[in-house]
């Protein structure tokens, strides 16, 4: 982990979404999918907290070596508001790689990888990795609009087969990836699955996992004070491994990678049945 | 030449700190995370997280949501229990190196009674802080520290027990005086001001119950001015008083305000949480300020602000 | 077709308001000020400044200071004394328009009764608030509103008096709730939620106690989550009675939390004195709240936040 | 009085100085020397009141129609540090004129102007408005350095007798303008003194001018919540015309521009003696 005032190389819009791209081979060397950044806010602001943000590529060779990306969703609030509007050249106070990364499978073969809105970022950097140790790749992929499903050539060029979710229809199959994903495990024969995103899909994962017998990680979003193991707020309840009971883990240096059999999704209440953290929609573009 | 050298070393009764500027309770992290993310001998103390008697597992998540200038959190204590803190934590803490003060919570009497005991002759716990900021679990009031019989009780009952100096971290609140006298007589070595005052926010998206309003504390800059109203009352009505200022200091301004107002060092919460090298940034800021006054410690700075006669109450 | 129109009224004990939106006390000028600066008919109502029985210079400048997302402020109640208010500032206020409430404020049960006396049969004087954050002049406190004593008294007594519907303004604090619930079983109509905390703040150029630190209250969007505890507390423990918030409000989506909260209407203050026509945009944006949840009113809004059983207390 | 969302036109800095010309034709029309206004910050900023600005020009008539300036100190603090980043086509929500103007003397003909740092800006307006009345027009302005005294080049301009003081003696003669006040007074035959700025300089006015008996008015710049008379936060001890006692005014309704014979300055703690608002020379730029 190294904190550094990194420059911002370049920047661009992608559907619903804003990528930033910066000069950082102190971190880009390191990252690894999974992981991500946490960036200070300008000083003089009313809201003060870092911003924490999945490293959607890291660039370690070619052209792109020393980089790193990540992607905001401009409407979630003031700070990838704030984000989405710089430019190029501007320093960007910038601490990570933060976080357990995702596992690569030694044995298993058929990766499925699932995810929606922005969350998908961060899949795509672990197929990309997935791809290079010989692995099969496929995803479900899904958000409100056709603009909130990120990047979806992308995945077709990253995957085998992809099933694309959204709310209106306007792009794959209307509904919600939740939905898709019994059927999309069984078409792929997946062996492992990864997923990101909020609590309801992953304990959708956990849930159809554990009923399949596969092997899952899951990152976790939780909202997090500092990113780096001082503040102890961002907890998810898991079970201890020595079976002698249960505790909050912190997503930020526990995770945000976890097994999902070892979330305790009842003492979770944003993952608990029917909690949608976004009743009002936003989940849009999300 | 001069015979005194500058020096940012504070006393804080009894206990010398190398710098006026610590880590507040709960925003350093166990001991180990701080480590390449902070030169920790610059750092001119730490506070633990609060440790009870028993693990607790914390309040459920979200524990943290952001307000105007500040935070909302209620981590619910999450903490090992004393026993397993002293097995595990302690010696990663003393290995990390810059002075410990261990906070201590608890809902009675015996329970402070017997996390005194537990740390008593533990080398490397430089300070014990009381956290009074939680129910009281005999008397069934919301909170202990907002009543001066239990926290002459409380205080005056880890005081006598304790071979370290005892900070009192006194609640916030309407008028803190009272409060912060009983501390004093009760036998604290020094005054922390302010614990957090209990706060509540709404989800800035979805402004409903779903996951669930965050009730906890506010901290963060938004308290600075409560803080340092707390602290020049204190440091009227308690002129020999060591206090420690806490709550939204961020920046070498803060802290020298803080240093101004009465304070003899300052707890940096919040802001390390943002930037790890605070405490060291403003620390390297007190040495200017010194340097721009011509003065050898942060000590003559204490109370400068309040030197004058007291103002007549504000209505 | 539906029988029942949206409509933005509410019912504050008695007191029917065009909205649930009003300017604070002491954020509304002498009442020619806003005559022009924002559609006055359009304002739910308006509180004054404080007005004690003698007429008050108020404090010395600098009276205004600013603090992260808020500001420490001290008038020292300015104003001409309730007779002079009576002939001279209330004809200009019933011009004016608006739902007019008048704060009172003193040291003394007498002065409050005299107060009281002074305001009775007063054509357009919709509500009496009672100020309750200065100096108890007989009992030599702090705070007169920090007691349940004389919070019981006090309002007791005006409640007792007055032909019209009476506001207490209870002060903020680490525990409201016993102060509310002496101000409700004292006869009040409603309860403003909450008074300023006290606060402190150094200059922010010079750092030094010239031209003076502003002691004073502290306002703005930095006290919003404080406010929001003791609504939601008060709330909890006092279902039925109507709660007027005040403290940080600027938008309407700040206004919402505070009716999801438990608030009948709110107050703002420091946001009308940025933008006067903050009452107005701030009820334009509760209904469109109303259309988006397709509600009639927003009585309907109030405590959805809070109908989830209590959580146990934070620590 | 009119708030507006007034359209930047132009900015230019000014020596230690930043110009800032408003598109405001509602405002420039009624805006007299001696009035401000006041201008919001952004809502996402943690110092949330508006901005107090002298008017330092207002064109009513010629290529500049409809136009208003107003200069700052970027070196002050946030709000004018951000006022001096911005730039042409910003949008300001403005509020103004407000305030009680300078009078013109009817009889009297020869008029002093005295200010120091940017509180000289609005004196230039007043000059040019008794230059069109035909009055005479004298001037002591100052700084802290060359760079601080506010366009001298304009004083030379608008005055027959311009002295120039700094603190440093890099133009003008070495000292402050409370030094030089009682030759200037003297030398042009001053009939009617104006003066702005800080209450330490606008008491040296008032006690030269009451022991010479000359008329004067001081603009005053205590610190605002609003601006129009909402807060009562602007006050400034005043004898009552009546003879019967003492009040605090307020700045923003009933002044800035007072009579400064009728200032209580024992109960001004700002122009007690030996007060400096700015002890550590941050008046140096201001
Ligand atoms: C490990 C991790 C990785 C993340 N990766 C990304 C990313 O790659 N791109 C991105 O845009 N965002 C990411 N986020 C979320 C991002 O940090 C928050 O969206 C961010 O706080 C939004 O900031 P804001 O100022 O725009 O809005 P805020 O005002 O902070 O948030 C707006 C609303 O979003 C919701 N919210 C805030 N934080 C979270 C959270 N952590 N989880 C769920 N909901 C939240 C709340 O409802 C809040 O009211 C990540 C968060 C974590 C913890
Ligand atoms: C009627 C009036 C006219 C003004 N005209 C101008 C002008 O033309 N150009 C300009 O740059 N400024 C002017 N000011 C002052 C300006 O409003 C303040 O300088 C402004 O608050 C500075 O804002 P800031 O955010 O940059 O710094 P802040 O953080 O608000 O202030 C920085 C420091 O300046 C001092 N300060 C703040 N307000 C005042 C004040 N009113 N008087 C004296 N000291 C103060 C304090 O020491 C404060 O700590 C005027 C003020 C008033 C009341
Ligand atoms: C995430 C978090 C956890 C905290 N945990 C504790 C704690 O365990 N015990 C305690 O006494 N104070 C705790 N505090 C309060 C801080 O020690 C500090 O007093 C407060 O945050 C105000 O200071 P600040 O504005 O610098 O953060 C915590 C604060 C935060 C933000
Ligand atoms: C300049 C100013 C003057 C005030 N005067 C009074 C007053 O006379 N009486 C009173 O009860 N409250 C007074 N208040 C407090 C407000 O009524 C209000 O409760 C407080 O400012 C919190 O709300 P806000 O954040 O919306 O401003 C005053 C506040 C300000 C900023
Ligand atoms: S976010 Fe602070 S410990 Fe995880
Ligand atoms: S600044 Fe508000 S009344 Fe003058």
């Amino acid at each position: 982990m190294k904190r550094v005032r990194a420059e911002i190389l370049s920047t661009r819009t992608l559907g619903a979404y804003r990528s930033l791209t910066l000069v950082a081979p102190e971190l880009a060397e390191r990252a690894r999918p999974g992981q991500f950044v946490a960036v200070a806010m300008p000083t003089d602001r009313d809201f003060i907290l870092r911003r924490h943000l999945t490293i959607h590529q890291s660039s370690r060779r070619g052209g792109w070596a020393g980089t790193l990306e990540f992607v905001v969703d401009p409407t979630a609030g003031p700070g990838t508001a704030w984000l989405s509007e710089l430019r190029a050249h501007e320093l960007l106070d910038t601490i990570g790689p933060l976080g357990k990364p995702f596992a690569y499978p030694k044995r298993l073969t058929n990766c499925l990888l699932v995810g929606e809105g922005r969350s998908v970022a961060g899949l795509y950097f672990l197929a990309q990795e997935l791809l290079a140790r010989g692995k099969r790749v496929d995803m479900v992929i899904g958000g409100a609009t056709m603009e909130a499903v990120f990047k979806p050539i992308e995945a077709k060029r990253l995957s085998q087969l992809v099933t694309v979710m959204t709310d209106d229809g306007t792009l794959g199959e209307r509904g919600s990836i939740i939905e898709a994903l019994p059927e999309a495990v069984q078409r792929c024969g997946a062996e492992v699955v990864y997923a990101a995103g909020r609590p309801a899909v992953l304990r959708a994962v956990a849930t159809l996992c554990r009923t399949r017998k596969i092997p899952a990680q899951v990152a976790v979003e939780e909202r997090m004070g500092c990113g780096y193991g001082l503040c102890g707020t961002c907890a998810v309840p898991m079970a201890l491994k020595d079976g002698s009971g249960w505790d909050h883990a912190r997503a930020c240096v526990d995770g945000p990678v976890f097994n999902p059999a070892r979330i305790l999704w009842d003492r979770w209440p944003a993952a608990a049945a029917g909690a949608d953290p976004n009743p009002d929609g936003v989940r849009g573009a999300s | 030449m001069s015979q005194q050298k500058r020096s940012l070393a504070v006393d804080l009764g009894g206990l010398v700190l190398p710098t006026p500027v610590l880590i507040a309770a709960g925003c350093a992290g166990t001991g180990r995370e701080l480590v390449g993310l902070v030169e920790l001998r610059r750092v001119g103390g730490i506070v633990t997280r609060t440790i009870t008697v028993d693990a607790r597992p914390g309040a459920a998540p979200p524990r943290i949501a952001e307000s105007p200038s500040g935070i909302v959190w209620r981590t619910g204590l999450a903490n090992p229990g004393i026993d397993a803190f002293i097995a595990t934590e302690l010696p990663t803490w003393i290995k990390a190196g810059p002075p410990l003060v261990v906070s201590i919570g608890g809902g009675t009497l015996e329970e402070y009674v017997r996390l005194t005991g537990a740390l008593q002759g533990q080398p490397g716990v430089h300070a014990v802080e009381i956290d009074l900021s939680g129910p009281d679990d005999e008397l069934q009031r919301p909170m202990l520290g907002a009543h001066v019989d239990r926290v002459s009780e409380i205080v005056g009952a880890v005081a006598r027990m304790s071979l370290v100096p005892v900070f009192a971290k006194v609640p916030g609140g309407l008028d803190v005086v009272p409060i912060a006298l009983a501390a004093a007589r009760a036998g604290a070595s020094c005054l922390t001001l302010t614990g957090s005052p209990p706060a509540f926010v709404l989800d800035a998206t979805s402004r409903t119950a779903v996951p669930g309003p965050a009730t906890g504390w506010l901290s963060g800059p938004a308290v600075k001015p409560l803080m340092l109203r707390a602290l020049i009352d204190v440091a009227r009505a308690l002129p020999r008083m060591p206090l420690l200022a806490s709550g939204g200091i961020a920046t070498a301004a803060d802290a020298i305000d803080a240093l101004l107002a009465g304070a003899s060092a300052v707890q940096v919460g919040v802001a390390a949480m943002i930037d790890p090298t605070a405490p060291v940034t403003i620390a390297r800021g007190i040495v200017e300020e010194l340097q721009r006054r011509s003065l050898i410690s942060p000590m003559q700075l204490r109370g400068l602000a309040i030197a004058a006669p007291p103002e007549a109450r504000p209505s």
